[in-house]
């Protein structure tokens, strides 16, 4: 069994991924299609929420794709730190914008159920809090790298922010939660197994949140696999100009 | 087909259309970039190619 | 603070800088390979070449602010005393006050004789923002005499300067030589310092390295 | 290293080093909100302490650029990596003097400007612990953004996108501690997490400051 | 003139040229104040109208000294004065490009935070009205102080205090807008002085810059 | 948009550059005083002196940023061409966007020549933070090729720049000359430009002035 880091060889990714991106691709289509068309078409209405419980479908795995993306940001800026693979510094890069957009997606599905549920859009409660600190780290980190020319400083520098910042998202939630509870569903509604949300819920949801993990999936393959390809195209020209 | 959506048809379309746009876009970015990179390597690789 | 060691360096047993086959890369392209050169007490090498040939990078490199790609530089780094394109001067601050700091974080003392020997007494209290370029860039060299370092890497020190001054300079590297001290120069004008080493550096321009050459991007072709 | 931090008090304090205006900052911000906001005393005294440490917060965040940028920009930032001073104590130098420039003297003027914005009598003393905890780690916490951005060309809004994310824990602690004191609650919890934040910060940034000033150098 | 323009639009578009940050300020200085201030809804709805206005004012505020300080340093700004254009209308160039690149990305974010510090609903439409309005003046008047300023080292801080009294008028009448509209008052009054302030500016500034920016390069 | 006069100018009658009996002043210390010279076209005078003795006062007061304490300058303001010792370069754009952006301000706009004689062609998309201390010397001096304007006033143009260079530099002056254009240089390096007027300027040292004579300070003594 060849080791896990061959994978950090950009040729070696390319290669695999040449093969694996497309099955990916199409299973994030096909299962993510399979969970929202279930969820949204053959649900039923909730007795208290009425219709709105078709949001929760979007909201969780969403706001769980955002947080996850973060999660994977950090451990591969510490494979860069420490075993310095550029594969795991581009994966990094190339995870920032999906983590944005799924923060970014949480943040107004969750808006547009307060509006019924709670009856404001936003609230200052810890989680609605943390998720907006949250987003607000994406765009500094996404900021930085696109404010660095040369790429191996720029992994560096958005390593490290991404290392300290992970501290500071943490500590900022806690922050939050000294104020209040929140009006925020806490995991009473929880998706975890033996809690009280229905099966009709629970499938599909659990359907889309595989699917959403797909789609990050697919689209951290393919944004690694342009950055590999704009930092080959930069040692070319670089080589060009030098011959 | 089309499900009743009741008095809240207005939130939850809102939130599938937004946040299907949302992905719709961050797809199409993704692609259209990877998509002229991978064309810019290819002229390189093949200008490389023809000075040897 | 480690002023001893510097001291020490200075006043005792300089070692000398020894580099060699380096080479050197800026914005992750190699300029230079295969650069190699020994630069013992008391002597001077001037390095020449074409603009945009490597020089700055390479005399930063020596000075252990960016890694070489390649190669080994034989010298304690606390032995290098680094002076680049840029002044490093405040300009709110005078003249005085500049060098003082610098003696300060280099554990040295007197700045009387860096002040008298580049002739900036009469200037001394001025502000370093009311100095012409030529004065700004006199200050600048001192500021090398006040770190009691035996190692000189100066990048083109002589920009500005006019004929008085350039040879004022000459005299002090002279100097310096003769305490046992070394320097290494990169620069474009004919400084009037025959005894200096030229070596040039376009000679080593870097060629495209065959795969398995360890540049930045090499994981990457 | 005194040196250094002489050196960078004395550029702080001579014509355009920019000491005081900090100061001049936050005295304008706390001029500026009743005047967008509105005269009424119950409102200013409710938000009061938040505004405070808001205006705290930027104060500092308006000056954190200049702890590198010029010495940058006049190659001494360079000279200062080849010296003999461990680039770690250079930086931790850097917070230290920034923090005797901005935050210990918004710390002495907040209970002026708690005045203007009707701050209930008991949280003064509050305000001013709080501040005085709390303003270190905004320094530290500053020096690592400013070496972050210290390579980019005008970085100063970079700077402040990056930073204050980071300062949220210690605005909320702090305008915690200081509401609470307007109320007359207890305050030991927030006021251990801040002190906690500060001494993490001041303990473990430096290092992290150093490394990315090195990279940035290279 | 279009040249210039182009490029001061260029580089504030390249990397690191701040675009986008000023937006990225506004935006965090929202979400800091409710952090500060506490979360309670109709606490925040209450000063929204003021904090959004102080917070546009901030973020013009701090990217002013990038209109002429990156051009003082590296030497275009003399080359400028001595080019074949009247400095007055390079002085209206970079004002525009400031605002265009500064002012008007504020006005279109403004209604997102409008929601996170619960703005009243009616109060929207006189909030982007009051910015578009208003943010010409900032952007204006802190040209004129950015050339006041434009020699001193770091003058950005000395620039802020200069300013923030000559913003105080746009301020007042904005936030004034703002909270009739939420209230259902009637607006005019305000919304025409804030107009005059920004037409008066628009006409006349530009050559008291000019003519302290010519003072400064000498 | 005036691009017309500079036009003319350059095409048509460049008036000659005259200095009568100037004075100038920095930071309220007069400097030089009783300076003299006629440019004619086709002519090129080099400005010397010893550092600080106020080459880049005289030259800035010549291209019109500072007033002259006494004496008068004949020249159409429109006419002349600065540079200083700073470039005016935008370190993010590039080269070519450099230029091309003085062209317009300027209201010419080939920038080819310009790139093309100073050697930027192989340049031309790099940005200009990615330049050698040199080659962002050399675009400094394209910049003056497309301003189209009859008089240079160039303060020490060849710092940094290696021989090579400074010969391609040369070529360009001398083609400007033959077009009728004129220049004034202060510089310390020896130019090889031997048809070029030789002005020393240390001859003209203020004195300490007498009541009566209009320094700025005059009111206060
Ligand atoms: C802008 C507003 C909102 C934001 C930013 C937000 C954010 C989040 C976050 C971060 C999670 C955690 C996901 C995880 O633990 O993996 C979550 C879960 C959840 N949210 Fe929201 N939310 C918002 C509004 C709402 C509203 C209005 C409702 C419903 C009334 C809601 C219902 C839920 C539910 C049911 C979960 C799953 C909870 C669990 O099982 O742990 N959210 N949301
Ligand atoms: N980011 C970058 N990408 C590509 N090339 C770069 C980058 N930065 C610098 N260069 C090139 O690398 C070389 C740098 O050379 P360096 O500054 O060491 O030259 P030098 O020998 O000191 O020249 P000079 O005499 O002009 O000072 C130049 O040719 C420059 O154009
Ligand atoms: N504010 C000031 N107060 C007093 N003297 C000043 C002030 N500013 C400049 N000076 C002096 O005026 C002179 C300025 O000269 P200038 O810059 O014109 O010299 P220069 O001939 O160009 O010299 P270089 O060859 O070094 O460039 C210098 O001697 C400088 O010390
Ligand atoms: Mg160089
Ligand atoms: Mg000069």
């Amino acid at each position: 069994m060849a080791s896990f880091w061959e994978y950090a060889n950009p040729l070696k990714f390319m290669r695999t991924t040449d093969w694996l991106l497309p099955i990916v691709a199409v299973a994030a289509l096909v299962v993510t299609a399979t969970g929202l068309i279930w969820g949204f078409f053959f649900t039923p209405d909730d007795f208290r929420q009425g219709s709105t419980v078709k949001i929760v479908f979007l909201h969780v795995p969403a706001a769980m794709m955002a947080i996850n993306a973060w999660v994977m940001m950090l451990v591969a800026s510490l494979v860069w730190l420490i075993r310095r693979h550029h594969v795991s510094a581009l994966a990094a890069k190339a995870a920032a914008p999906v983590g944005l957009v799924m923060t970014l997606i949480g943040l107004i599905t969750g808006a547009v159920w307060g509006q019924p549920m709670w009856g404001t859009w936003w609230a200052w409660d810890p989680r609605l809090t943390s998720f907006l600190i949250l987003f607000l780290f994406y765009l500094g980190y996404i900021a930085l790298w696109s404010a660095i020319d040369d790429p191996d400083t720029g992994a560096d520098l958005t390593a490290v922010l991404c290392l300290v910042g992970s501290v500071f998202a943490v500590l900022s939630r806690y922050a939050a939660n000294f104020w209040n509870q929140g009006l925020h569903q806490g995991a009473s509604l929880s998706v975890a197994p033996g809690t009280r949300m229905d099966w009709a819920y629970k499938a599909p949801l659990y359907t889309c949140m595989v699917g959403f993990g797909l789609i990050f999936l697919t689209l951290v393959l393919a944004g690694t696999r342009t950055e590999i390809r704009a930092r080959r195209m930069k040692a070319l020209v670089t080589r060009e100009r030098m011959a | 087909m089309m499900p009743d959506l009741g008095r809240y048809a207005l939130e939850v379309s809102l939130a599938y259309l937004v946040s299907l746009g949302l992905i719709g876009v961050l797809v199409l970015w993704y692609w259209v970039r990877g998509r002229s990179v991978r064309r810019q390597l290819n002229e390189i690789e093949s200008r490389r190619g023809e000075n040897g | 603070m480690q002023e001893n060691d510097a001291g020490l360096c200075a006043a005792g047993q300089p070692v000398a800088l020894g580099v060699t086959n380096i080479a050197c890369a800026r914005g992750g392209l190699a300029l230079l390979e295969g650069v190699s050169f020994t630069v013992t007490p008391g002597a001077a090498l001037v390095l020449r070449g074409p603009n945009g040939c490597g020089k700055t990078t390479l005399l930063r490199t020596i000075a252990g602010l960016q890694p070489a790609l390649a190669g080994k530089i034989d010298c304690a780094p606390d032995a290098i005393a680094y002076a680049a394109h840029a002044d490093g001067i405040k300009a709110t601050l005078t003249v005085a006050e500049n060098l003082r700091f610098w003696a300060a974080i280099y554990g040295t003392i007197g700045i009387d004789t860096a002040l008298e020997q580049m002739n900036l007494r009469g200037l001394a209290e001025r502000a370093a923002q009311n100095l012409s370029a030529g004065q700004k860039r006199r200050l600048g060299l001192a500021r090398l005499m006040v770190t009691g370092r035996p190692v000189w890497v100066l990048d083109e020190p002589t920009v500005s300067l006019d004929t008085a001054s350039v040879a004022l300079f000459v005299d002090v590297v002279r100097q310096h030589l003769a305490g046992g001290g070394m320097a290494v120069m990169a620069t474009h004008i004919d400084l009037g310092l025959p005894e200096a080493e030229i070596l040039d550096l376009s000679r080593f321009k870097a060629r495209l390295p065959e795969p398995g050459r360890g540049s930045f991007d090499e994981a990457f072709l | 290293m005194i040196a250094l931090l002489m050196r960078d008090l004395r550029l702080a304090f001579r014509a355009g080093g920019g000491f005081g205006l900090g100061l001049a900052f936050f005295l304008i911000l706390a001029v500026l909100v009743p005047l967008g906001v509105g005269p009424e005393p119950q409102i200013l005294a409710r938000i009061a302490p938040g505004i405070l440490w808001v205006g705290a917060l930027l104060a500092c965040l308006l000056s954190l650029d200049r702890i590198f940028a010029l010495d940058f920009e006049d190659g001494s930032l360079d000279l200062l990596a080849t010296a003999p001073v461990p680039l770690e104590a250079a930086v931790s130098i850097k917070a230290l003097a920034h923090w005797l420039t901005t935050g210990l003297p918004l710390v002495l003027i907040s209970p002026v400007l708690g005045l203007l914005l009707f701050l209930p009598g008991e949280a003064y003393v509050w305000l001013i612990v709080s501040l005085a905890l709390g303003t270190p780690a905004l320094s530290v916490i500053g020096t690592f953004g400013a070496a972050l951005t210290v390579g980019l060309k005008r970085g100063g809004l970079l700077l402040s996108l990056l930073v204050l994310p980071l300062y949220i824990p210690t605005l909320v602690f702090g305008a915690e501690v200081v509401s609470r004191g307007a109320m007359g609650l207890a305050v030991d919890t927030p006021l251990a997490l801040l002190a906690g934040i500060t001494a993490g910060a001041v303990a473990i940034l430096p290092f992290a400051s150093a490394h990315v000033l090195r990279i940035n150098l290279r």
